[in-house]
């Protein structure tokens, strides 16, 4: 127990538009080490957490602090919840100064990047799959709906719903690029203010169009809840698809009743199974109530898995030795991981998690696209697809008919 | 007086319009080379508003303004200025957080000729300007003190200095001796006739009738933005209206008492 | 001292003013010659950096505001404005990455100016909204930009980089030569770079341009009266102190490998103007010193973990209170008062 | 120095400044009630100081003052103000964005009496139609001898028991000149207290009822206005003949 | 039809919430000449006055409300006598940007104290009104109409006060000129005290209101501050009744073009709107020139 620490780097958004995510992404690491530690650390050697607020998050800072992390604290891993406007910069930090670094960014572009050289950015990993997965995600899942019969649109239409930050854009983007294949047309498509809570004008256009779907790819759930409650008054009859925000409890605890029948999809989140119960449970005892396990379990599960490789190579190395860094990089790609999002396994040709089903038909081989819906609101959102994992069914969502 | 007879400036049918009000009404006038022409009124009578219009800081509501013979009426202040016309102002004006020497170096380096590029470092001929122009009116010792700080003679006489390192062919001076005792008045008195010496043409404003009359060759008085006499600066206190209007009963006494003496001796 | 505008009374002040730049600029100068030799880290490396970065855009904001009291509110704009140029030309032109430096100054030279044009009849705080207005215009219609211009591997770029940004355009090249130490060369090449800026500033300053500047920010009817005429000079004003903070802004850009919309965030403007208050507005090094009190407290409150962000405010709130005419500021008056 | 009754304003070894060393060194001076006491003094040697002192806008450094024996230390200019004591200052200071009326119902701003306003407003018109005519307009755009009457004006307009000008003759045309000095005569009948500061002695001399000399920040000489118009060294030295 | 009012309803609201928070800003920038880059965080901070009040005491909501205009005032105050006072005295020409750069400061700290304490997550607020009333087809919530009124309410409170009280002509005077306000009597500190308490009253009731539609969060107040900068500026420094004019029209123009052209170009049609204002008309909608003679 007197052995020297492992510092552990963590560059999140601790102040800020994004606290309360980076907030959680702490949570998720310290809820990790504490329990690594229990069981005697890496080898014997416990593990030590030290964090840089990267507050809004430009190149600028994020890749300054992490370098911070690098330079102070000798931090053989980096691992970060996601920064927006990163320009994944962070991957060249990652690879001069020869660390592990694992992200959520939840970004296309870490893959592109990657595939560029990837003998320079071996250490660079995304703990999911990029956000890109989105778009034929939610249409095969809207098609498995109309084929089941479990749903008949009236149409074939999707009004999109983006605002002007990247990872909502590229979503929506996603979900336009692949629309024309999965049998789909775009019927509207606007890019909202970030933040926005007056949605009159952009319901008013929907309400003209009546789509089948309305995806909202915003996600502060705050805002997408006063959506919900401006737009329940008047409804159409389409179904709501939304992102992220609705995982939150704030989405649920703000909207009421109006929430009621929402679907919502998450490349990553703790999966609500039995496996993760144990999670869930001791996130809540420790950060209270309110605190968002699903966000937190992602950094969670990545420091688990790198901790499992770096024993497995022999130990977490430090920076600037990229004869242990690859060793701990190659385990990492060896070692599929059933953490309580699900599996981790890396992708190759981009080292981002794979996505099950729309990357690999296998279950056991990708982390499940999880399509959940608010059906009872004194419950939690039921899980409802990929079917291997489902918790319920699909229900028509109240306005519907 | 003496130059030729072509007039310098002249200014016809020249007015300007505050929404209702025409703070200067169909003024015209010249103004020869080489003259002294003073202007006095009641207050509000829109003589500093003619100034005003002539040096280009606001814009005529009409006429025209002809000045050694080009048509200035539609000119901005700083090109009017590069074409010779200098002033004070009523108020004191001067850069309030620059040094003295500083002031004057503004003056002396883009009021002389139109510059499109101010150029890196002073030229000589500003260096020479500002110095002549500091000495010109006795300011050389406090060339570092900032302007802000001065007092109200040394302001007025930073604006004269700043008038003439413009190289001016023309020095309107609106009341260059308001607020000041009969020693300074007598100083700035001075300078005034050496600028006249130098063959500049001076117009000028004031209320302290002794320094304005015993300096000018002529002598406007305004009313209401117009003209209401013109004329030698003796006749000044026997024109009924003028003291009526501007003047009041004891000081035209005291002017006419001033000038019968004058006569005498 | 440098600082003509606000303080300082008497004495031969031009004289001994130069000098004592001089002998400041030496000091600060040697000090940045000998750190790459000094400090190991690549942190304090890139924090330097970041510090001339910001010391740079600071100080030509100060030329516009503190010199010739055009409140702007821009320059982070035009900040960008070089940082894109930059990018897009290398990226799209494949341009040499310094020719794209120089053109993206030049480009936001321009742009700058047709600012000052716009605001050519304002004053104050109208020209600020109109500057930010402008800037937040610029950063919505970007982000906002969701039109594919081409597509990358399989997703669709826009022309504007959107709300992604650019990256990978290009860089100093100092990995190839310098390896481990590229950030050495990277640190010369942007430090160069300020050199070269703040002699430029320094010599417009003292020149007719800066005594133009603060005669018009002084009394600007008397100003004109005096022949200074304000088109030219509201052009050039704009224009110098833009072309300097474009550059920086390539040089921003090249450095990060990246460039994003991020950087017209309020938050980093407002940094800049808090550098620049905090040193001294309108003191020729009140920004340097600026930029090294606001770094070195935000490094040291890095210490008290998530108590940060609050002791930074209150550090700039206590220090603008406590030397409400900056650093600078407050040491020339203590120097003056000496000499006095 | 005791609190002699009727005695309005006492100065007592009053030193003053702004940013550096001291303005005023010592200024010891009575302005008793219903009297008129003119500084007189060449440029820039600290008589608007002096006033702005009293006033309380310029911060006293030692020595006291008093008004009809109440102690006015360490009051602020409003506290001051509301005392009964009114100063013109030199330069005016007018609220610039304000009309004329509106300048006008600032300087009655401590008293809450209308009709006392109305006549008192009806005064001030009568000895200055001008700002009757200009009543609407905007301070700012007001010209330099107009702006003086406003300033003289709002300073009538409180009805104060004593009142401090300076400089009421800047910029003003003879014939207002004449008047605005009648009235201050008026005033004095009236059993007003009043300090002026003036460039000329003669111009106030048959006003007078002291008049002290003031040379860099010291009262040199004081006495009874003719003394001093006689005393030609003095007003050769100071004044300028 | 039905689109007009949803236009309509938008545009009211917002309006309204911006006039509010325009009418705080400009109240101390008008009278003091004082960006308080901070307004922002006291709306935060009336917002969670409401939260705690509510939630934590369990008082009734209106109650909770007055605690917030109590928050916003007790806060301006202290903002006073930390900041402001010190910096009237000694900053001179520096103060407009002294002052907005240390309440900058002020802003952050006070973000990040209201994280700490409540952290980052949405929280409800509880001040709220369900239910909608129809006109034909389209449905308008009873909170929109709360808010229209209550802010209606309180800008013509302070518009009379401003424009018919001793008070009033105080602050303006002050405002004009500082020195010669202390002559004419006006206790010049006191007024500022009042204006910032005042001011932070007002924003507190804002802050109610906005969180009552955006919901918790340390950052809620930063775009209305924004919103709020612009339209002071736009309508004429410190001319009250145009800042509320200019509210109203641009929130109406902004849900038209929201619309119309698209929610992309909302903001970015305002802002170039405000730009061809500024450009025609240099001293904003309603300010006059300001004339200085020489
Ligand atoms: N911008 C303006 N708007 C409205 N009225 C104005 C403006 N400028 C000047 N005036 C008015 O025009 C008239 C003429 O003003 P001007 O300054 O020319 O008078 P003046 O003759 O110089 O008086 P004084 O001797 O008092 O200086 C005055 O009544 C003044 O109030
Ligand atoms: N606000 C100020 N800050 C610094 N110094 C000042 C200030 N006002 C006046 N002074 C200085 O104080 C001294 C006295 O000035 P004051 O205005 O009292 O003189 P004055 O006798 O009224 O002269 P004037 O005839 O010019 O009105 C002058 O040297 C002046 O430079
Ligand atoms: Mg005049
Ligand atoms: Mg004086």
């Amino acid at each position: 127990a007197d052995a020297e620490p492992i510092p552990i780097g963590a560059a999140l958004p601790m102040s800020g538009t994004a606290a309360a995510d980076g907030i959680e992404f702490k949570n998720g690491l310290d809820l990790a080490i504490e329990e690594i530690n229990a069981v005697g650390g890496i080898l014997g050697r416990p593990l030590e957490l030290h964090i840089e607020d990267t507050a809004e998050m430009g190149a600028d800072v994020v890749s300054q602090a992490m370098q911070r992390l690098i330079d102070r604290y000798g931090t053989p891993v980096i691992v970060n919840g996601y920064n927006y406007g990163t320009n994944m910069v962070e991957m060249d930090v990652a690879a001069d100064s020869d660390v592990i670094f694992i992200h959520y960014n939840t970004l296309i572009s870490h893959n592109n990047k990657f595939k560029e050289d990837p003998d320079r950015y071996y250490g660079s990993f995304q703990g999911d799959p990029p956000e890109y997965y989105y778009g034929p995600g939610l249409l095969s899942y809207l098609n498995g709906l109309i084929d089941s019969g479990q749903w008949e649109p009236a149409n074939r239409k999707i009004a999109l719903v983006a605002s002007s930050v990247e990872y909502s854009i590229v979503i929506a983007n996603a979900v336009r690029e692949f629309a024309d294949q999965y049998g789909w047309e775009i019927s509207l498509y606007e890019t909202v203010q970030f933040p926005t809570n007056q949605w009159g004008p952009t319901l008013a256009k929907i309400r003209q169009d009546e789509p089948a779907v309305i995806a909202v790819t915003h996600f502060l759930p705050q805002d997408l809840a006063a959506f919900m409650t401006q737009f329940i008054p008047q409804p159409t009859n389409s179904l709501v698809y939304m992102q992220y925000g609705p995982s939150l409890p704030a989405f649920k605890e703000i909207g009421g009743e109006s929430v009621k029948g929402v679907v919502y999809s998450t490349v990553v989140g703790c999966l609500p199974d039995d496996f993760s119960e144990g999670f869930r449970t001791a996130y809540r005892e420790k950060f209270g109530p309110t605190a968002a396990y699903l966000t937190g379990s992602q950094t969670y599960d990545g420091l688990w898995k790198w901790a499992l490789s770096a024993a497995i190579a022999g130990g977490a190395g430090e920076p600037y030795d990229g004869d242990q860094a690859r060793a701990v990089s190659a385990s990492m790609n060896r070692l599929i991981y059933r953490g309580v999002n699900g599996i981790c396994r890396f992708d190759p040709e981009g080292q981002s998690a794979y996505t099950f089903p729309a990357q690999t038909p296998d279950a056991s081989l990708g982390m499940p696209h999880q399509f959940l819906q608010h059906q009872d609101l004194t419950q939690d959102p039921v899980l409802v697809a990929p079917p291997a994992y489902a918790k319920g069914s699909f229900i028509l969502p109240p306005w519907m008919s | 007086m003496a130059g030729s007879d072509t007039p310098l400036l002249t200014c016809a049918q020249v007015s300007r319009h505050f929404g209702s009000l025409a703070a200067v009404d169909g003024v015209s006038l010249q103004v020869m080379p080489g003259e002294v022409l003073g202007i006095g009124g009641p207050n509000g009578a829109g003589k500093t508003t003619f100034f005003d219009v002539v040096t280009g800081i606001t814009a005529p509501s009409g006429g025209r303004i002809r000045f050694d013979g080009h048509d200035i009426t539609t000119w901005g202040a700083d090109r009017i200025c590069h074409a010779g016309v200098a002033r004070t102002f009523q108020l004191n004006a001067a850069f309030d957080h620059l040094t003295v020497q500083e002031n004057v170096q503004v003056a002396a380096q883009f009021g002389r000729t139109a510059r499109r590029f101010p150029g890196l470092w002073l030229s000589d001929t500003t260096k020479t300007a500002v110095q002549e122009a500091l000495e010109f009116v006795g300011l050389g010792a406090k060339r570092q003190m900032i302007a802000r700080d001065l007092p109200v003679l040394d302001r007025k006489l930073l604006m004269i200095a700043g008038a003439m390192a413009t190289n001016p062919r023309m020095i309107f001076l609106d009341e260059p001796v308001g607020g000041l005792n009969t020693d300074e008045i007598d100083h700035i008195q001075a300078l005034v006739r050496k600028m006249q010496a130098r063959g500049i043409t001076i117009v000028l404003i004031e209320h302290v009738m002794r320094f304005l009359l015993s300096l000018s060759s002529r002598v406007i008085i305004m009313h209401h933005g117009q003209v209401i006499f013109e004329g030698r600066p003796d006749q000044v206190a026997e024109d009924q209206t003028v003291v009526e209007t501007y003047l009041g009963k004891g000081a035209a006494g005291r002017l006419k008492s001033h000038f019968s003496e004058a006569d005498h001796v | 001292m440098s600082d003509t505008t606000q303080t300082l009374p008497k004495a031969g002040k031009t004289l001994s003013g130069g000098r004592i730049d001089l002998l400041i600029a030496a000091l600060l100068l040697a000090m940045a010659i000998a750190a790459p030799f000094v400090i190991e880290s690549r942190y304090m490396m890139g924090q330097l950096i970041l510090g001339l970065f910001w010391a740079s855009v600071a100080v030509q904001w100060n030329l516009l505001f503190g010199y010739a009291g055009v409140f702007s509110l821009g320059q982070m704009a035009v900040f960008a404005v070089g940082g894109y140029a930059t990018a897009m030309l290398a990226y799209y032109l494949d341009l040499n990455i310094f020719l794209a430096i120089a053109a993206g100054a030049v480009i936001a030279t321009v742009f700058s100016a047709l600012v000052g044009l716009a605001c050519l009849r304002l004053q104050g705080v109208y020209v600020a909204l109109l500057t930010y207005a402008i800037a937040q215009v610029i950063y919505l219609l970007i982000v906002t930009d969701t039109n594919c211009f081409e597509m990358v591997g399989t997703t669709c770029r826009q022309f504007t980089g959107g709300a992604t940004g650019f990256a990978r355009f290009g860089d100093f090249g100092m990995r190839a030569i310098l390896k481990g130490d590229w950030i050495k060369g990277n640190y010369a090449i942007v430090l160069g770079c300020f050199v070269l800026s703040m002699l430029v500033s320094w010599i417009i300053l003292h020149g007719p341009m800066g005594l133009a500047f603060k005669a018009l920010r002084d009394n600007q009817a008397y100003a004109v009266a005096r022949g200074i005429n304000r088109f030219h000079t509201q052009l050039l004003v704009f224009g110098l102190s833009a072309f300097f903070t474009g550059m920086t802004g390539g040089l921003y850009a090249t450095h990060f490998q990246a460039i994003g919309p991020g950087i017209f965030s309020i938050s980093s403007l407002l940094f800049i103007l808090a550098i620049a208050v905090v040193g001294g507005v309108g003191t020729f090094w009140g920004p340097v010193v600026g930029t090294i009190v606001l770094m070195v407290a935000d490094e040291l409150m890095r210490e008290v973990g998530s108590f940060r962000s609050i002791g930074l405010g209150l550090i700039i709130a206590f220090a603008v209170v406590a030397l409400p005419r900056g650093l600078v500021g407050r040491f020339s008056d203590i120097f003056h008062k000496h000499k006095s | 120095m005791s609190e002699t009754k009727g005695t309005s304003l006492e100065l007592e070894g009053i030193h003053a400044g702004y940013d550096g060393p001291d303005v005023l060194h010592g200024i010891t001076l009575t302005v008793p009630q219903g009297q008129i006491v003119t500084v007189v003094g060449p440029n820039g040697h600290g008589k608007s100081t002096l006033l702005r002192t009293i006033s309380g806008l310029t911060a006293r450094r030692a020595g006291r003052i008093r008004l009809g024996g109440q102690d006015l230390t360490g009051l602020r200019p409003e506290r001051i103000a509301a005392l009964g004591l009114a100063h013109v200052p030199q330069g005016d200071l007018l609220f610039p964005e304000m009309t004329v009326y509106e300048n006008l119902q600032m300087g009655a701003y401590l008293s809450r009496d209308p009709q006392q306003f109305a006549a008192l407003l009806e005064d001030v018109y009568a000895l200055l139609p001008r700002l009757k005519e200009r009543h609407g307009q905007i301070a700012s755009s007001l010209s330099g001898g107009e702006r003086r009457m406003v300033g003289i004006g709002r300073g009538l307009m409180a009805g104060a028991r004593v009142l401090m000008i300076d400089e009421p003759s800047l910029g003003l045309a003879p014939l207002v000149i004449e008047q605005i000095y009648e009235v201050i005569g008026t005033l004095r009948e009236q059993g007003r207290t009043i300090l002026l500061v003036e460039e000329n002695p003669a111009r106030v001399a048959h006003l007078s009822d002291v008049m002290h000399l003031l040379d860099d920040g010291r009262l040199t000489w004081s006495g009874a206005p003719a003394e001093l118009l006689e005393r030609e060294e003095l007003l050769e030295t100071y004044l300028g003949g | 039809m039905d689109i007009l009012i949803a236009i309509i309803t938008t545009g009211l609201t917002n309006g309204a919430l911006y006039a509010l928070a325009t009418i705080g800003l400009s109240l101390v920038w008008g009278s003091m000449g004082m960006l308080n880059m901070a307004h922002g965080a006291l709306l935060a901070l009336g917002g969670y006055a409401v939260f705690s009040v509510a939630t934590t005491l369990g008082l009734p909501v209106w109650l909770a409300v007055l605690a917030a205009a109590g928050a916003g005032a007790l806060a301006g105050v202290i903002l006073y006598i930390c900041v402001v006072r010190s910096l009237i005295r000694t900053a001179g020409k520096n103060f407009e940007t002294s002052v907005m750069i240390a309440t900058v400061g002020i802003s952050i700290s006070l973000q990040n104290a209201l994280l700490q304490v409540y952290g980052g997550q949405p929280l409800k607020q509880p001040f709220g009104v369900s239910g909608a009333f129809r006109i034909g087809d389209s449905v308008v919530p009873w909170l929109n109409v709360v808010i229209i009124l209550v802010s209606v309410v309180v800008m013509l409170g302070l518009a009379l006060l401003i424009s018919r009280t001793r008070m009033g002509r105080a602050i303006r005077a002050t405002a004009q000129n500082r020195e010669a306000a202390l002559l004419m009597g006006v206790a010049v500190e006191r007024t500022y005290l009042q204006v910032l308490a005042l001011s932070g009253a007002v924003a507190g009731i804002c802050g109610v209101l906005v969180s009552s539609v955006t919901q918790l969060s340390p950052t809620l107040g930063a775009d209305p501050m924004l919103k709020a900068f612009i339209m002071c500026v736009v309508a004429g420094l410190g001319n009250l009744p145009g800042a509320v004019a200019a509210a109203f029209g641009l929130a109406m123009i902004e849900a038209g073009v929201q619309f119309g052209m698209g929610a992309r170009w909302g903001f970015p049609v305002l802002l170039m709107l405000v730009i061809a204002i500024l450009i025609w008309r240099p001293n904003g909608l309603f300010g006059r020139a300001q004339i200085r003679r020489m």
